[in-house]
Parts: C-alpha cells; structure tokens; sequence
C-alpha cells in the first residue's frame, strides 16, 4: 500500500471538536390519556475536546437522550444546540455508534467507511487518503474487501470507529457500544479508545451501565437519575491519562470515585425499585450486597 | 390496552385510507363492468350484479346465500379440505420430525422427498384418476399431497431451528432420547409446524379448486368452472368470493390454535423482546 | 477462519469414508429402492399402483420422445409462459411492494385490497381470465401472474419493513439524501428477500401453468385444440390412454421446476454475494 | 445472608476430573482444525477451577467432552477414577453427575420455571411430579426466586433466568457443575449479583465447579485455582492458586492479595489475548 501522507497530528489540526449544551430537555411519548414521560427537564453540557460518560441503570431513558441528541427525535420540550446553533434532525456533526453494529452488511469493510463521503458527493483524493489512513489506523486495512459478517465483534466494531471518524464529527456519541464483547475484548477496547480520543481530542458522549468502563474512560461522569431520567451529579474524573485496567484496580482516587457513584446511584435505583421496574430489582440487589459488605 | 390500541387506530389515517382503497378498487370495477362497460370487462359482472345475485332470496341462477345448492357446494369443498388437511398433518407432522430428528432417516428417505418435490402438485392429476377409481379419493389426494409438501418441510425446519443447547441441557438432567423428542423436540419445533400448517391449508385451496375444476362432481372449483360453460358469468364471481373468504376463514382457525397452544410466544412476544 | 493443523501432528484420517461419500451413497440406495418398489408394486398389480406403468416402461416410453420435435415443443411453450407471467409478476410486483414498504400513505390504501384478493387461489381465476383477455396465451399468463404476485410482493414488504431502522439512522446522520438511502440501503436490503420470493413465486407458477394448461387446453369441460405445453401434454396423453407418457410429462415438469429453481438460487447469490457469507 | 463456616475444598468427596494428555481434531469441510492439543489438568473434588483463556481458542470444546456432547481424538477424562471417555470410549456419555450452564442459557421457554427446575428428577423418574415441584419450591425459595414459579423463563429478567438455570441443575445433586460463560450476556451489575448467589449455593451443596469465562476479575474473586490457557489449540499456560480464604465477599476486590493475583494474571493472559485479537480470531 502506498505510504499514507496524513500522520496525526494532520489528523488533530483537521478537526474542529464541538460543543453540545442541552437545556432544560424534556421528552414524553403517548397522548393525554397514556402519557410515558422518559426525560424530565435535563440540562447538561458536553464540553469540547472533552470524554463525558453518562452512567445510568439499564432502562432509565439514556438511549432516549441520545435519539435526541442524534436528532432523531424532537424534544416535547427545551433545546439542543450544538456549538451554540439549535439542533435540527440528524447531520454528521453528531454521528452515532449504536449498541449493535449498524455497519452495512452488504457492503465490505471499505465501501461501509466510503459511506458518508459518497453520499454527500464529497470523495476527493484526500478523502480516500484518509480513509486509508483510518483503516490503517483501525488495523483493518487486510480486511478492506471483508463483509461484516466476516469480523469478530472487536473488528467490527472498530470497523464502524473508523466510517464514523472520516466524516469529521464535531461529537461522537456511543451507546454502550462494547457492550456484546467477551470480557477480555472489552479492556483492550478501551485502552485502544481511549488512545485515540487522547490523539485526535474529538468531543466524545460516551453511555454505559458499567461503573468500570465508566471511570477508564471518562474526563466528566455525568450520573443520571431514573426513568423519568434528570442529571443527578456530575463527578470530574481528574485521574491521569493514559489510564491502564491495572492502574485503576490500586489508583486509591478511582476507588473512591467509583464508590461516591456506586451510592448515587444506589438511591436512585432505591426509588425506581419501589415502584417495582425489574431492571432496578437487580441492581438494587447487587448493589446492596456490595456496600454491605465492604 | 386493547381499547386504547383502537382508539389510537381510529384517530390514525389508517381506517379512512382503507376506505378510499375499497372505495377505488370497486369503484373502478363498478364503472368498468356496468357504467361504462368498458373493452373487454363488458363481459365481466360487476360488483352490484354480484351482491344483487348473491343475497336475492331467490337468486336467477339459483345460487345465492339462501339456496342450499351453493352451501352444498361450500360444504363439499370444506369437507375435502378438512379430510386433506387432518391426514397430511397425522402423517406430515411425525415426518417431519423423525427427519429433522434422525439423520439417517433423513438420508434414507429425504432425497425421495426432495425429487418427488419439483413435480407439480397438479401434474398428478391424471395419474391421480388412474390410480383412484372415483372422483372423490383423487381429488382429496391431490389436496393431501400438496398440504403434505408443506407440513413436512416446515416441520422439519422446526426441528433444525431448535438450539442444540435444549437437547444437551436434557441430556444432563436424565433425559432419555424419547423424552428429549417429546419434551425438547416437539415443543421446539411447534412454531414452525404452525408456520407449515398455516401455508399448507393455503396449499390445500390452491390444489383442490383446480382438482374440482378438472375432475370434481361438486365444489366451489366445480361451481366457478361448470357456471363458466353455462355462460352464468355471476356465480363464477360468487364461487371466487367464497372460496376466499372459506379459505380464510379456515386459516385464520389455524392461527387461532396455534396461538392458544403456544401461550409461552404469545406471553414473550406481549412482553416485545424477552429480557 | 480455521487455522491450519498446528504442531505438525498429522491429524489421524477420520474412521472410515469422508463424510461427502457416505451421504451420497444413501441418496442412491433410497432412490434405488423407491423405482425397485415402484417396478415390484406396479408389475403384481397391488392396488394403487398397479395401474401405474412401471419405470421401465415409462424409459422406453420416453426414449422416442426425445426425438420428437412435438415434445420439445410443449417444454418450450411452458417455459415461455412461466416466464413471462414470471417476469411480469416481477416487474409489476417488487415496484409496487417497495411502494407499500416506504411510502405509509400508499400502503394503507392499497394493502387492504392486497388482502382481501390473496385468499382467492389463483386457478379460481381462470375462467374469469378466459372471459376476460381476449387470447388463451394472455389468460394462462395473467393466472400466473397472479400466482407469483402475492408472493413476490408479501416477500419484499416483509424484506423491507425487516431492514433494522439503525441502518437508516446511520445513513441518515451521514448526511445521505432520500434516493441515496433508497439506492443504498432499502434495494440492498429487500434483495435478499426478493430471491427467495422468486424462489417460492417459481414453484408456484410452474403449479399454476401446469393445471392452466389442462384447464383451458382441453381439461374440464373447455374444448379448445389450442393451447400445448406439457400440461396439455400430459391431459392430451391421459385422453389418448397412453399412461407412460402421462409419467413422462410429470418427470419433465418436475425436471423443467428443478432447473428454474436452481437457477434463480445461483442467480441469488451472484446477487447477494455477502448472504454467502454468513 | 450470612455464609456457613469456612468451607475449605479438601474435605469433599467428590467430584474429581482428571483430564490426561486430551487431543481433539475437527474435521471441517475445508480441513482439520485442531481444538485442543495434549491438554492435561488435575480438578479436585468440591474445587471452583477457572478455565481462562482468549475467545475460540476451544474451552468450551474441552467442557463439551467431560460434558459427553462431543468426542475426543486422543487422551482420557476421568471423573472419581472411572473413566468418562478415553481410547476405546471416545464421547462420554450425558448424565445428572455434570450438569451443564449453558452461555445463552437453556431453559426450556415452553415450560414454567418450577417445571424446568423440576424437569430432571421427574424426568429420571427418581420423584413424582408433586414430589418434584415441592423440592423445587424449596430450592427456588432459597436461591431467592420466590413469585416467579409459574412465569414462563421469557417473563423474567436475565439474571433471575441465571438463578433458575443454576438451581434447574442443581436439582439432580450433580458431582460436578460445569458453566459455559453463564454470566457473560449481563450488565455489570446483575453480574455481582450472581457471584454472590453462586458462591451461596457453592457452600451450601459443595459440588466441584469447572468455569469458562473471559472475565479475570470474576474468575480470581470465585475460584480457588485459576487455570490460564493458550490460544488455540488450547492447553494450560499457567495455573494459579488463589489462596484467598472462602467464604469471600466484595472487600475481596480491593484487598492487596487480589491485586497481585489480578496483575499476575493480566500479564498471563495479555499476549495470548493480543494475539487472538489480531487475527480476529471469531468465537469457535
């Protein structure tokens, strides 16, 4: 393969991170008579150049808020704005990694990354470097005429890294998206995310349910209560980068951060789990043989 | 939920879009046929002349809902159907598991399976008159053949489909191979078996109305081909219409039972995706 | 992706034959039997099939035929039909099932209709076609027209609402236009379920054009000479008594429905070649 | 829930699998794969022993053989001395001695809860129906499944459907409990809940329990002896004692021992892990 002209630091000049503010954000399906409200007046920043994780229980409305940060949806109510203009339906300042991989499946390793540029007619020359540049990047540059079903879960999920950073996104946002990979898959995952967030500084939102994905990763912890869902706490993760699994099982600092969020989160899974949602059952019952014992 | 489910469907365009889609559909038909008559749909009935014949007491070519000629007609038809579809199940069914259970009968006696396949169902007409003097036993064969196709397929499917891991599971609590089949196996594969009778009782009106049209005495495929030759171009439409909603009607039974018997997908689906 | 045998141990050979032998020589022992059984049953008379002439006269009834242009004829007409009610049944059908797929509104006029005239099997049709189209060719091929429509269709609503909507979020955010999500995400979607629908709608028209042929060419009550075709071919050989033929007929329609089949599954890979690899 | 006396391996009777010199080829369409190489590992009776090791490298090819689903190619497995599959016998055959946790779980959906957990006594016909239910009530009750005996396994959440699976073994009184990645498809969460409710029931029947998992901290906070495997063809690298006395709970995780143990392993399992991960080795 041709020497790649574009190294990173190219790469880091290229982008202009952008910043989100979501003020005052509700959101409620249904009509008058069957009223389900998901997001009740929810206002947080996403700061530019910054890894803010959203950690939540399992069903509390986080993928909710990223339809709506995606444009997908409308807010009932309150506004988004990305880089101070108010967000209007889905565009490539804002791309999305879903929970399951949302690569193509007819379409192999190249012409899935290839996407967005064709569909916006933009393939220029220094398009199709940096998308080589990008599979390089990803370590699948051998895989570039491989059809998805032909990846493991890690390739393809890197795979779908690199379609959404050739578009240039001012922010990234992930839903859980190491979730389906094997314990051992999942760490190397991080350590590789976070090195290349630390390299390009692109704004990332990051939503997850796993406190230690949460503090590996992040530069914010926003802490989100029950479904109907509101930021409960915001924790600034000051630990230093880059951050490796063995670090944070001794780092005395991680320790406690995780337990000061353990035990937000503990009352909020105390209110959700009086009024019986089955998801809170099983944390509130992990979490208090947790705290009880140590 | 079910009266909000309706309340939020009446509100929807949905319903009134279904009205404008009826509304063209015999609209046109009602223009072509009877206002205009149009080229070639002169020829056809239209959809007043239909209903006129269909519910007049006593109908001009004495077939309407109140002649008991035409529910002689249905009855047969259902009857041969029913009798077609009872005996490709009993013998479908248990055909379909042993060859999705046993490899070797499967490798014994699928590739006859599979070659007699191809051969259209309704290419056994004429051999299906030599072998069975009379007109009612190759007329129902022919029914059976074709639902027969369909049972065993999609039984078979069934038990492929199952996850090997509920056969294993068994086999480590005790279970012996017969009470994997019957406690693992069938229960496994009862949602396609319901899938595969489904189609074949769809299958089954398919052949028996072209059966009754070559060979029958009675039978709404009989009625539509002998009120063809007897130039009584309304009853065609009228045999067609029943044979629809006959054909219906009974799949719709089939969907019924299936739902009932398997209360555990119906539970699980209510509930969208498992948790 | 296997990896190769590693440490050089040589792996034992599997005991006994290759796992591709064994299967076949089952296939041919069960075929054997079955046309042994066939010649046994039909030669002693038993019932059923002893009035079923016996594979061996049923070759050397069709040894003949292979030269006779006539029979070659009927395979041609046949297959002319099929495929044009194919075609026909295609071209109109997967527009028209995209429609109802993307656009609501079309949808909810059109489906209920849709509904209402599946139930009907298509041979009732025939003798409203007769009456309807002015030649007997136009009448067989709107029957199978018919016959494959429903399928094809229910097959790319089904395909199409089956497409996860995180496709179209994704190419969406990518900035793709309507015809650019249509172009490349909707078509590649359905496709699959477009090939098996052509598969089912095959197996379905070859069923119709066989008992159209008989119907209209000569079956029933219809007299009319026209028609040909090896469903006419083989209601023609049971009115003349030669019950060889008739058997010769039905091995030809079966071969004739076999060939179409396979031929749309290759063509359905070369189409969808990422299916394959699952 | 407080745990009984200290419960040390030594003194159960059985359970023992000895695995000898275990070879196992496949005979795939385009060649032979081999899964498992001379793979030789001692378990001792009433022992949690940890099978850890990189995804496909044919862990759970080695389960499926003391299991009895597969056959081996070379070498034997004992289990208390007789032998389960060896040169003459090459697949064991299934029995209520090792009940096995499958990954994606394997509750017959068709059948309530109590009647899966009762599903294996009555099917060997050791008890009646009624009989059967009323224990299974009883061991349900324990595992803290009470309410959900009459749900079909699709009406719960999935950790409670982990509990039923567990106690559905644990039913036939099993000599070994062999778990495929049970835990593997829950959120972290619910994850801490079932080490805390499989090491209850492990002090209370004291079965030996052989554990596949990816997860290194799961398999130092259960397990008595860690056992670190190749890629494939997998055979043990390394195995590691963790002498952290049970009954154990959460202060386990942060204490000085666990990290070591943590660290000792990490480094174990980091370059076959890399390995796997760069030729995007898929599961087996």
């Amino acid at each position: 393969m041709s020497a790649v002209p574009t190294d990173s630091n190219k790469l880091r000049a290229s982008i202009k991170a952008g910043e989100l503010e979501v003020s005052h954000v509700s959101k409620s399906y249904g009509d008058a008579t069957f009223r389900t409200e998901v997001v009740r007046d929810c206002s947080f920043k996403i700061e530019r150049n910054k890894l803010t994780v959203m950690i939540g229980p399992s069903g509390c409305g986080k993928s909710t808020l990223i339809r709506l940060l995606a444009g997908f949806e409308e807010p009932t109510s309150g506004t988004i704005a990305i880089n101070g203009q108010p967000v209007s339906g889905p565009g490539r300042d804002r791309l999305v990694l879903f929970q399951e991989s949302a690569l193509f499946p007819w379409m192999n390793t190249w012409d899935n990354v290839m996407y967005g540029p064709r569909a916006r007619g933009e393939v220029t020359r220094e398009t199709t470097e940096l998308a080589e540049f990008l599979l390089n990047k990803v370590g699948l540059a051998q895989f570039r005429r491989k059809y998805p079903t032909q990846l493991s879960g890690g390739m393809q999920r890197r795979a779908e890294l690199a379609r959404a950073m050739i578009n240039n996104p001012a922010v990234m946002i992930l839903d859980e998206p190491f979730r389906g990979l094997d314990a051992m898959t999942k760490v190397l995952m991080w350590e590789y995310y976070a090195a290349l967030f630390e390299e390009t500084r692109r704004t990332n939102f990051f939503v997850t349910t796993d406190i230690d994905e949460a503090i590996f990763l992040a530069d914010r912890l926003l802490i989100m209560s029950n479904i109907p869902t509101q930021v409960r706490a915001v924790l600034e993760i000051d630990l230093p980068r880059p951050r490796t699994q063995l670090e944070l099982v001794e780092n005395d600092r991680a320790n406690e951060i995780k337990m000061q969020a353990l035990s937000i989160l503990h009352e909020e899974a105390m209110k959700s789990f009086s009024r019986g949602s089955k998801a809170a059952a099983d944390f509130v019952d992990a979490y208090s043989k947790r705290v009880s014992k140590s | 939920m079910f009266t909000y489910r309706f309340s939020k469907w009446l509100r929807s365009p949905t319903p009134y879009l279904m009205l404008v889609g009826f509304a063209l559909f015999f609209g046109a038909w009602f223009l072509l046929s009877e206002v205009f008559k149009f080229w070639r749909f002169a020829s056809l009935p239209g959809p007043r002349q239909l209903l006129v014949e269909w519910f007049n007491p006593n109908p001009v070519y004495g077939m309407s809902l109140y002649t008991p000629d035409y529910y002689m007609h249905v009855w047969m038809s259902l009857r041969r159907v029913l009798y077609a579809f009872a005996i490709s199940t009993c013998l479908g069914v248990p055909f379909g598991l042993f060859l999705g259970w046993s490899k070797a009968f499967k490798e014994f006696t699928f590739p006859v399976f599979e070659t007699l396949r191809p051969i259209p169902v309704l290419a056994w007409v004429p051999l299906a008159i030599v072998m069975f003097k009379g007109d009612e036993t190759p007329v129902i064969f022919l029914t059976t053949l074709a639902s027969f196709y369909a049972t065993a397929l999609n039984t078979m499917l069934g038990v492929q489909s199952i996850d090997p891991s509920f056969p294993r599971a068994a086999a480590c609590l005790g279970a012996s191979k017969w009470q994997i089949f019957r406690h693992i196996i069938v229960p496994g594969a009862l949602p396609f078996i319901f899938t595969g009778l489904q189609i074949s009782i769809g299958v089954a009106w398919f052949s028996l109305v072209a059966a009754e049209m070559v060979s029958g005495e009675y039978g709404l495929g009989y009625l539509i081909l002998a009120s063809y030759v007897n130039v009584q171009y309304v009853v065609i439409i009228i045999g067609m219409v029943s044979v629809g909603i006959v054909g219906y009607a009974s799949s719709a039974l089939v969907r019924l039972a299936g739902d009932y018997l398997m209360q555990w997908r119906v539970r699980e689906l209510a509930l969208g995706s498992g948790r | 992706m296997s990896a190769v045998v590693a440490s050089g141990v040589a792996p034992r050979p599997r005991p006994g034959q290759s796992i591709f032998r064994h299967h076949l020589v089952r296939a041919v022992i069960s075929l054997a039997t079955f046309l042994v059984l066939w010649e046994i049953g039909s030669r002693l008379k038993l019932p059923w099939v002893g009035d079923v002439p016996p594979p061996t006269v049923v070759m050397n009834a069709w040894l003949p035929l292979l030269s006779d242009p006539g029979y070659w004829y009927s395979w041609v007409q046949s297959s002319r039909r099929v495929l044009s009610g194919f075609l026909a049944a295609m071209l109109i059908g997967i527009p028209f099932g995209l429609a109802m797929a993307t656009s609501r509104v079309f949808n909810d006029i059109s489906f209920p209709v849709f509904e209402i005239l599946r139930p009907i099997p298509p041979l009732a049709w025939v003798p409203a076609a007769i009456i309807f189209w002015p030649t007997q060719e136009l009448s067989i091929g709107f029957v199978i027209f018919l016959g494959a429509i429903f399928t094809i269709m229910l097959n790319v609503i089904g395909g199409a609402r089956s497409i996860d909507i995180r496709f179209f979020q994704a190419a969406r955010s990518m900035g793709s236009s309507n015809w650019d999500i249509f172009r490349r995400i909707i078509l590649p979607g359905v496709l699959p379920s477009i090939v098996v629908g052509m598969e089912v709608g095959i197996g379905i028209t070859w069923n119709v054009v066989v008992a159209a042929e008989m119907i209209s060419g000569g079956g029933g009550a219809i007299k009319s000479s026209a028609g040909g075709g090896l469903g006419f071919f083989i209601w023609n050989s049971y009115i003349g008594f030669s019950y060889p033929q008739i058997v010769v007929g039905m091995i030809s329609i079966g071969i004739a429905g076999y060939i179409s089949s396979a031929i749309i599954r290759r063509l359905g890979l070369m189409v969808t070649p990422w299916s394959r690899t699952r | 829930m407080n745990a009984p006396a200290a419960v040390a391996p030594a003194h159960a009777t059985k359970g023992a699998i000895r695995i000898q010199n275990v070879d196992k080829v496949y005979y795939a369409r385009e060649g032979a794969v081999q899964a498992v190489s001379d793979c030789s590992l001692d378990i001792r009776a009433g022992e949690i022993c940890m099978i850890v090791g990189p995804s496909g490298c044919g862990k759970t090819t080695l389960l499926n053989a003391i299991a009895g689903f597969h056959d081996i190619t070379g070498g034997a497995i004992y289990l208390d001395g007789d032998m389960l599959c060896g040169p003459d016998k090459p697949k064991a055959e299934p029995g209520p001695d090792r009940v096995v946790v499958f990954q994606n779980g394997a509750l017959f959906p068709w059948k309530t809860n109590l009647e899966n957990v009762a599903f294996g006594p009555v099917v060997q016909g050791k008890l009646t129906r009624a009989q059967a239910e009323e224990k299974a009530r009883g061991m349900m009750a324990d595992a803290g499944l009470v309410g959900v005996e009459h749900n079909y396994p699709g009406e719960v959440s999935s950790g409670m459907r982990r509990r039923v699976e567990i106690v559905r073994a644990l039913m036939n009184d099993p000599k070994v409990l062999l778990l495929d990645e049970p835990f593997r498809a829950l959120d972290s969460l619910t994850k801490s809940v079932m080490h805390e409710a499989l090491l209850e029931i492990y002090y209370k029947n004291k079965v030996t329990i052989f554990f596949i998992t990816h997860d290194l901290e799961e398999a130092i906070f259960l397990g008595h002896r860690v056992a670190i495997m190749t890629t494939r063809p997998c055979k043990p690298k390394k195995i590691l004692e963790v002498d952290i006395p049970h009954p154990r709970n959460y202060s386990v995780l942060t204490s000085p021992r666990f990290r070591s143990l943590m660290e000792e392993t990490v480094n174990a399992v980091h370059q076959e892990a890399v390995k796997a991960f760069e030729a995007g080795e898929k599961e087996m």
